[in-house]
């Protein structure tokens, strides 16, 4: 039987809690068998080279591809991905669980930056349009861009669609926010507005997971990093750990050619 | 058979409904002044209706579509120039024939090539294909090219692109009339002759009441009334020569 | 062109406007917007992953595209009486333009549809909509873009295409043209007539398109 | 249905497929192909910077599209003669589709060759290329894979046109089902073998598209 | 009148020389007055905020954006756009000096690799085939895809799809490589093999234009740096000049938000 348990749980040391994560398309392996736990208020920083998995590892978290096998624990929601057929309400409870800011960031472009924080909670969520509008209108302030409600996306610079972004998941109220990749399509002058969001939700105690390649940031605002090839942890520490003196060739390699890419 | 009896219900309605084309003059068209539907096969079809003591309502169909028209029961009775054949006669109820016609050779006014059937063969002849004047043509050794209609018949014709077209005496002589043209003559007869008359469902009873009210029509002079308001002449009788 | 046919074309422009006004827009209008309904279901059935939903969409798909609308006119007003079913002339025309339409806009819905990035449908579902709320507040809104000129090819050849109906007794522009012809066999003057008609009828259409994709361009750079 | 229609439609099984495949056939596939050629003109010709030039197509292709293809087959084939142009059927009916596909595959072509990214132009320009080459090997081969499926719409449709060539004398699919039907008056059972025949090769047009859709598509990931 | 000389000239100190370089679209002027020469054998590295003109001078010096005003010579082709009307042949000769990289490289999607790369020699300059392939294959072996001549552009990762696109614009002999931030849309791992192949080509002696944010690059290889901002050349000199002490403060910030972007 599926497990989903919606009702309080005593109080746990972390805020998710992920074991033997697998997940295959067709033949091919994706991810092999991931654990790893986040502490509430933390922020878990996962690195590793281009189809590692990375990515993977946020979707099955947001329950957008549906994992193989194991467990995902968030907060109160736990799936056994083992148990078959996973339901459409358990994707759901668990999706509901985590806010998701893409790489290229999806706004909405048809509807204003208002609109596509507010669609979250008012079309989805159901809850008062007006109440939504004041969260919403408080969350752009948050990200620096209270004037910009009633633009259009395409009105904005990359850097200021990429922080709706970020507000637009935050509007639902998760208790775990996922970025993947959030400032690699950015020009390299509008990447720091970015990060600089990212880190004030950091110091506000907010959970996050973030793929990135911002090794600076990862040093500065990760209490954990986790390094990932082919499909499987194969790194994990403090950033003095996993960036300044990584164990293993690979990470070795990975971390130089990005610091180093003209050597 | 469509299943009970047609006359009763044509009774009970207290009203007939006939499928006309029209778009055919002058036996089913519009008065352009009016706008009322009229023609001589129009008038006849009223004429038949008040014969059976009922009301006439006519619903316009394309030719094309008249006969499933008549299938499907969207009306009794198909009172426009139905030509009688064994095939329809094996098809459908027909009645007794009131108005026969003979075939003409419509030619080019400057052309005197052509004066018989005889003189068709190997030439371009302009048929509709739902009237049976291509089969005589056919059979005449005329080369045909098939049209829509007798208009484009007329089209081709003096466009030299056919050296003539077999068709009712009736329709030519109206087309005449009411265009006016001289460039178009009827340069021959072709002997034959064909027998119009309406078209019911299969096995309908409705034939054997239209037949009498037809034989009534004829014999006080309604039919032939008509005939001559729309033709000039008389052409409810079967010719003689 | 001499003076009787002149007179024959003064004279027939307001009947023929008036068949233009009350049958031939009503009818393209209606079945237009009916058929946008049944394409959407269409669409949406063809894009189901659900082989036998999406198996009787394409058959459907398939049957209307590959048949002529005449023959789908007269099966549904000829033919369904024999199985007791009869609509009269504007109903039935009615129904066979709008399965008609259902048929041949179900693929530009579909493909449309189809043009939306998927990251739309997760970025929407990562909000926590729904099936249904996507659709129709996130997809749909975009994929109109992307439908509107290949839809607006299908309105203007309904435009045209309502003159079939004069095959099953509907009394639209072209059989009003055709009666007025009929007395005097000027049939080439009054289609001719006929044909600007729909031309402009066709014209005020294209005109409609592009106000409409102006306003679907507000939001998206020049 | 009784003895005598089902000897009809048997005896016309026959008769039909001749006519398909030897008149209905070729005449949609020559005007298919010179109607592309029309096509490219014009749209190349309203995609201008030369106001005159691209007034001049979007005209043409408002007429072609704003009024009916039958009064289009009439006018060339009833009407030119009275300028002293005339055709026999066949050819008049090719020029008269020729036109109308020509039209209507000009808005898919322009728009086609409108989604090839502008920097492909750019890029054939860095290495050299001219505009006519860029068009022809750069561009044009790109733009087919978006113009396939409406361009094969198009092409369904005018399979099912053709049966319009009837009226001006060619003796294709329809036409014949006509002559079957005339001496009983059986159109709705012949049209509906024609409607099959129509069905058939509209089917094996569609498989057609899916395997250029196959072959356009090995040079994108899956 | 125009002035398009194709005599050879006598040899001069500069590859390029530009000046008074000025364009606009619509109202808004992009490029004011822009001037400077390029050495040949020498590589110049464009720098500058977003928007500032970067690309629309790379665009100018191929004639891809015709200029509203000044001279551009490379070679022995000089054009002076202040003479209206600028014609074709004068584009297609100017255009003929150099050779562009793309930031999104552009490559033809429906032709092989090596396809791509005689598409110019054999279609536009009319060369014989045989020879432009075999040329093709050695330049693709200088950017180390000697193995991919038969494969389709969607076959191949974002580097080497930018070194096709770096290789295919050799292959029409260019007397100067354009490059319009050949790196920015790549993966972070990716840089490196892409940055490497335009160090060897510097290293070869070919003259070279570059649009990048990669500092790193310009300190290792620029012979001089440009740095652009609203059109505008503010400083110029060699990189230890301009990158390490840059003498506007425009500069100086903008160098600060590339490199550290969290601050
Ligand atoms: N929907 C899918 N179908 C098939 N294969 C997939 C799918 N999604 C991802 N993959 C494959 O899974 C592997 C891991 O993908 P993933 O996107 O998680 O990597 P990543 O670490 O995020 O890489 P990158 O840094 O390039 O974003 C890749 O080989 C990729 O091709
Ligand atoms: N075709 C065009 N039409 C109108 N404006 C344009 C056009 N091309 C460029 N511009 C404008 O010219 C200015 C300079 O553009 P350019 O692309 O040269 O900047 P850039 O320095 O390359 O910037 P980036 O670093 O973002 O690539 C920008 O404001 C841009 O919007
Ligand atoms: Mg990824
Ligand atoms: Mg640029």
């Amino acid at each position: 039987m599926s497990q989903l348990s919606m009702s309080p749980t005593p109080a746990r040391d972390s805020l998710v809690s992920v074991s033997g994560l697998a997940k295959s398309f067709g033949d091919h392996t994706v991810l092999r068998s991931i654990d790893f736990e986040v502490a509430p208020g933390s922020v878990t920083v996962l690195i590793g080279p281009s189809g590692s998995g990375k990515t993977t590892v946020l979707r099955s978290l947001n329950a957008l591809d549906v994992a193989d096998a194991g467990r995902i624990r968030i907060g109160d929601v736990e799936v056994d991905f083992a148990d078959r057929p996973v339901t459409k309400k358990q994707v759901a409870a668990l999706r509901a669980q985590s806010g998701m800011v893409f790489q290229a960031h999806h706004l909405f472009p048809h509807l204003s930056v208002l609109e596509n924080l507010t669609a979250g909670p008012v079309l989805a969520q159901r809850r008062d349009r007006d109440e939504a509008e004041t969260e919403a209108r408080q969350l752009l302030r948050l990200v620096g861009l209270a004037e910009k409600a009633d633009a259009y996306p395409f009105q904005l610079s990359g850097g200021q669609q990429q922080r709706v972004g970020i507000a637009r998941a935050l509007a639902v109220r998760p208790k775990l926010m996922l970025f993947d990749e959030p400032t690699s399509a950015l020009d390299p002058e509008l990447v720091g507005e970015v990060l600089k969001v990212m880190k004030d939700l950091a110091a506000q105690g907010w959970t996050m997971v973030v793929v990135t390649h911002e090794i600076r940031f990862a040093q500065q605002v990760a209490d954990q990093v986790l390094f990932l090839d082919g499909g499987v942890i194969v790194e994990r520490g403090t950033p003095a750990e996993v960036l300044t003196h990584p164990g293993t060739e690979r990470a070795r390699q990975f971390l130089h050619r990005i610091l180093d890419p003209l050597d | 058979s469509s299943g009970g009896s047609d006359l009763q219900a044509v009774k009970s309605a207290g009203i007939l409904r006939v499928g006309t084309e029209g778009t055919y003059s002058p036996f089913s068209f519009h008065d352009p002044r009016t706008n009322q539907l009229t023609g001589y096969d129009v008038e006849v079809a009223k004429a038949v209706a008040d014969k059976l003591g009922v009301k006439v309502q006519y619903v316009e169909t394309p030719w094309d579509a008249i006969f499933a028209g008549l299938t499907s029961n969207r009306f009794d009775a198909v009172v426009n120039q139905v030509t009688k054949n064994p095939e329809r006669s094996g098809l459908y109820g027909l009645s007794s024939t009131y108005t026969w016609s003979e075939g003409v050779i419509a030619t080019r006014a400057d052309d005197s090539s052509i004066t018989s059937l005889g003189a068709l063969k190997g030439r371009k002849s302009a048929q509709s294909l739902t009237s049976n004047w291509a089969e005589v043509a056919k059979d005449a050794g005329a080369q045909v090219e098939s049209v829509e209609g007798f208009t484009q018949a007329i089209t081709l014709l003096k466009q030299s692109r056919v050296d003539a077209t077999v068709n009712d005496s009736l329709a030519v002589l109206d087309y005449q009339k009411s265009t006016g043209d001289q460039g178009v003559k009827i340069a021959g007869k072709t002997g034959d002759v064909s027998e119009q008359v309406v078209a019911t469902r299969k096995g309908s009873d409705l034939v054997a009441a239209i037949d009498k009210a037809l034989a009534q029509l004829k014999s006080d002079g309604t039919l032939k009334k008509l005939s001559e308001k729309y033709f000039g002449s008389d052409v409810t009788v079967k010719p003689t020569a | 062109m001499n003076e009787q046919t002149t007179q024959l074309i003064l004279d027939s422009l307001g009947p023929l406007l008036r068949a233009t006004v009350t049958s031939t827009i009503p009818l393209t209008i209606i079945s237009f917007v009916l058929g946008l309904v049944v394409a959407l279901g269409v669409a949406l059935m063809r894009l189901s992953k659900v082989r036998v939903v999406s198996g009787i969409a394409r058959v459907y798909i398939s049957v209307i595209r590959g048949t002529p609308l005449l023959l789908q006119l007269f099966i549904i007003f000829y033919g369904l009486p024999a199985l007791g079913v009869q609509f009269d002339p504007f109903p039935a025309a009615v129904i066979a333009f709008t399965l008609n339409v259902g048929g041949y806009a179900a693929e530009v819905i579909r493909s449309a549809i189809l043009s939306v990035p998927k990251g739309q449908w997760e970025a929407a579902s990562t909000v926590g909509m729904g099936y249904a709320t996507t659709l129709r507040r996130v997809v749909l809104p975009q994929a109109a873009r992307t439908a509107i000129p290949p839809l607006s090819n299908t309105l203007i050849s309904l435009v045209k295409d309502t003159s079939l109906a004069s095959t099953i007794q509907v009394t639209e522009l072209l059989r009003v043209a055709q009666e007025a012809a009929a007395p005097t066999y000027q049939f080439f003057a009054l289609y001719g007539v006929a044909a600007v008609y729909y031309w402009v009828v066709c014209l005020a259409l294209s005109f409609g398109q592009s106000g409409l994709e102006r306003r679907q361009n507000r939001y998206v750079a020049a």
